[in-house]
């Protein structure tokens, strides 16, 4: 285990999400043209290298503020659905963290921050979304789980979006025809998670 | 996937750059081109913006003018525009009295236009109009319900105009959510489309399929049907917009046919004549007609028919003049 | 081939019913739906008759009403109109100023106008204007020449503007001589097309190919290459455009980009945005613009590009007002 | 041989014509696809069932005459290129035929038609169309070749078009690529002028 400076932390972070969606980025729109309008991956991807343009500026920064600023960038420049859902979790969970003094739990943040997104998204647990991996992995963080076993967990989540009806987002349209297919969101969500993890894991004192 | 560009990732705003130089009397680019607005902004009305992703073209830039919109903010291929864009037309179009975003109802440009509104509410009133005109995607209650489609045209044409003759932000709005209840519009298409940034189909049909019930983004419908002779096709259509529409003896309806994209004009009126055709036979007059390619979804074969019922104040609205690239009427 | 129709035999007939249905305040049909009319001719002016093949929508009926044609006739698919149709669209708009007949120069048209010119003799002074826009196909000199194809719109508006201020049909007919030499237009095709009578593909084109020059008839053009950037593409067309085209430096010119009828606007508007910069790039500038699908080959995924060099005069001829129900602008 | 009735034989002629052309409708239009607009099958067809339609009426009038009129409604009803040369061949030679009193002779009326023809279509010998079928067929006539032999030539002449570039009619838009194709004109024309040689041998007088 190597234990890195906060700024190489973050810059760190960007870079294996940039990598881990510029990788995926043909997966996840082949995902998308299955159930919506075969996107995601190409609007990720646009956001990811928004933020990783703009990485050294965001390395000077705090944690919360850091997280807020990068929430910001990808609501302007993702677009479409994906924008305004990544970017709700990621400015609430700064703004939770900075606006408490540190005095709120991570797990506490993100909790707010996950209802926030559904309240943006009008989405409820099982609606096949992204959501659909964000309350899971918040539960393994309550329960302290090890970073392995969120990454797991993930990306198990993700996979069970292949039995969902969808209910919001373009794949609502296909009622039925939805079923079958695991929800793109949700996979670019376990994609993240995973990548942060390992990036921690290796990277961060336990 | 043969398509005139040049790059995938300027594509959008290559074509965006054509538009405003071809239509440079009526049309000009926002700040850092961000959005499209009317060249001569009318003080003391209320500013109309609209918005959406590209591959709806000639919506929403087209409609930009005296009589409609007076901004228009476009996306990526298919992706709702970001906020930041939207903010920026309220700022450069709201002259005082405020701004009304028409939205079409995908989550993603609801939620796009929800925190540019959020964001700019400090300084300026704004109100949404969400539009869902589709005909009822029959998914269970819980579902996002009715889509935003070609109804918007209508929608937008008769917000512009009230908005030109003086109407105020609440009114505009209540006006608005009113119509939602009195348009419906049903699509069907006979081949997938292709997203440029992915080169693939959507979907792919075989030479004797269509997809009923479809939107506006290469999605899949609701149904994969036999293909039919048009009379039929558009009969099935008709039954099902009409059973969704709250209906009164003796309403003047709006009938319009509208092209995704691939399909002749001329196979749009010969739609136009079997819908008006069938609309005679069931006693209802066709008091305002519209075809053409106006809300398009790429390259998409198919066609939508949108009906809506209007009184005789929304008649007039839709009679009104109107000046912009594509709707041009009256004096 | 998945088309909007019933039955292949009365498509034509019932497309343009829902055309005359669906503009009924501006056209009407004239005796025995021969052809389409504008619904209240103007006494003491030239009657501007054109017509073709049906395949080309929303020419040339989008193009009868104020400021351009009187009347239209429409044969079957990529098939001249007959005689008949011609000589009834001659007696019921001349007005005693005799009548001017658009023909664009492929044989079928030529000769059926003729025919029905020579039949009409007897009662109605008649002149024709034969419209030859192509560029020169490269074909030997006893070939039969240029054809005519998107360029005709450009024709038929100045002609109708001309008309409608007045002119006389030997003033009409030499404006319409002197423009041959004055605008030309190239065509590039993505496609062949399916003509619904024989339900095959006129030509098959891979992924990487297109043909340059074709007509708007689903011909295949001089020559197959392949496919390029826009910008690529552009510059070739202009290219043999220029070269075709007699220029003094300081000409106003007019770009118009016309669809074939599959191709998404958004594309027309790009590969308008690469032409004006082409253009521009060489010290031309662009005095007027025009985009849209106006003149096309059924569902051809393509598009022309025509170059005008317009005089001051007609500068003025091209902005008089228009009323039709496909182009429409001015008071 | 069967001698028939002067309107028998009107009336057999437009059935038999109208049979082949019915029969070879679809091939004549897969020629004219390879380099035309596909549709010469198809307006034939048109032509000749609105002649049978009225086969009646025609075969009650002169032979002159008959042509005339038959030549005026494949002109109103063919449309394209086809309907005015067909159009004018009948029309012409009906005149021709009826003007001269009787005097003229056939291979002299026909002659003047497809004098007629070749200036409405402003074309020459050679120019791929269906005068490079008619010219030799008149020779054929002028030498009082058997019945037998002017189908042959007919055949043959129709044929020779395949190593033809064109010159007018869309196919010339084609320059060098329309060698190596038959013109859809000049098969239709070798179709009708073998039918009606086989007509007249079978059911006239030689
Ligand atoms: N209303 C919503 N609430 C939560 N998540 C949503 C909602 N709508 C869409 N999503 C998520 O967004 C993903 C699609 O994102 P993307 O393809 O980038 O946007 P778009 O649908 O606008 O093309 C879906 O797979 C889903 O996980
Ligand atoms: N100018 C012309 N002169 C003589 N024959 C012509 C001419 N143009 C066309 N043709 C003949 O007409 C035939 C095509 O007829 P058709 O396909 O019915 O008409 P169109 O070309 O209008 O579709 C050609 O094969 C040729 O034989
Ligand atoms: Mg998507
Ligand atoms: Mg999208
Ligand atoms: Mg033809
Ligand atoms: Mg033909």
């Amino acid at each position: 285990m190597v234990v890195v400076a906060h700024a190489a932390l973050i810059g760190g972070l960007i870079e294996a999400c940039r990598e881990v969606i510029a990788a995926n980025a043909d997966h996840l729109s082949e995902l998308d043209r299955a159930i919506g309008d075969g996107d995601h991956g190409t609007n990720m991807r646009r956001g990811l290298e928004a933020v990783y343009a703009e990485r050294n500026r965001l390395a000077e920064l705090t944690l919360p503020k850091a997280l807020e600023e990068i929430g910001l960038i990808l609501v302007m420049s993702v677009g479409g659905a994906a924008g305004p859902l990544y970017g709700t979790l990621l400015i609430e969970t700064g703004r939770q963290l900075a606006g408490s003094n540190g005095q709120i739990e991570f797990a506490r943040a993100l909790e707010l921050a996950i209802t926030a997104v559904a309240r943006r998204g009008r989405a409820s647990p099982g609606d096949k979304t992204l959501l659909d991996v964000l309350y899971p992995v918040h539960a393994e963080v309550v329960r302290r789980a090890g970073l392995a076993h969120i990454c797991e967990e993930a990306e198990r989540a993700a996979s069970l979006t292949f039995g969902m009806r969808a209910m919001r987002g373009r794949a609502a349209f296909l009622g039925d025809r939805s079923v079958g297919h695991v929800d793109p969101g949700a996979k670019s969500c376990a994609l993240l998670t995973a990548v942060i993890c390992r990036f921690l894991e290796e990277h961060c004192p336990a | 996937m043969k398509k005139f560009m040049n790059r995938a990732e300027t594509l959008v705003a290559e074509s965006l750059a054509g538009f405003v130089a071809a239509h440079e009397h009526m049309v000009i680019f926002g700040a850092d081109r961000k959005f499209v607005r009317r060249r001569s902004l009318r003080p003391g009305k209320v500013a109309l913006i609209s918005g959406g992703g590209s591959g709806h073209e000639p919506m929403h830039v087209g409609f930009v003018g005296r009589g409609m919109l007076d901004a228009a903010c476009t996306g990526h291929v298919f992706t709702s525009p970001t906020p930041d864009q939207i903010i920026a037309a309220i700022r450069e179009t709201d002259g005082g009295e405020g701004c009304l975003l028409i939205v079409k109802n995908y989550d993603g440009d609801v939620m796009n236009f929800e925190m540019a509104a959020e964001l700019a509410a400090a300084e300026h009133r704004i109100a949404t109009v969400i539009v869902r005109d589709d005909v009822n995607p029959g998914g269970s209650k819980r579902s996002q319900g009715r889509r935003g489609v070609a109804g918007t045209l209508v929608v937008e044409k008769l917000l512009g105009a009230a908005a030109e003759a003086g109407w105020r932000l609440d009114e505009l709005s209540a006006l608005g959510e009113d119509l939602n209840g009195r348009i419906r519009t049903m699509g069907v298409s006979l081949s997938g489309v292709t997203v440029p940034d992915t080169e693939r189909k959507t979907f792919a049909l075989n030479e004797d399929e269509m997809e009923m019930g479809v939107g506006i983004h290469g999605e899949p419908g609701r149904a994969r049907v036999k293909f039919a002779a048009a009379d039929e096709i558009v009969e099935t259509m008709l039954e099902a917009i009409l059973s969704d529409l709250a209906r009164d003896r003796g309403d003047k309806l709006l009938l319009f046919i509208n092209g995704f994209g691939g399909t002749p004009v001329s196979e749009l009126y010969l739609a136009y004549n079997s819908a008006r055709a069938r609309l005679q036979s069931l006693g209802v007059t066709v008091a305002r007609s519209l075809v053409g390619t106006y809300v398009t979804s790429l390259d998409m074969a198919g066609l939508s028919i949108t009906v809506a019922r209007l009184e005789e104040r929304e008649l007039s609205l839709w009679d009104a003049p109107i000046d912009t690239p594509v709707l041009r009427w009256g004096g």
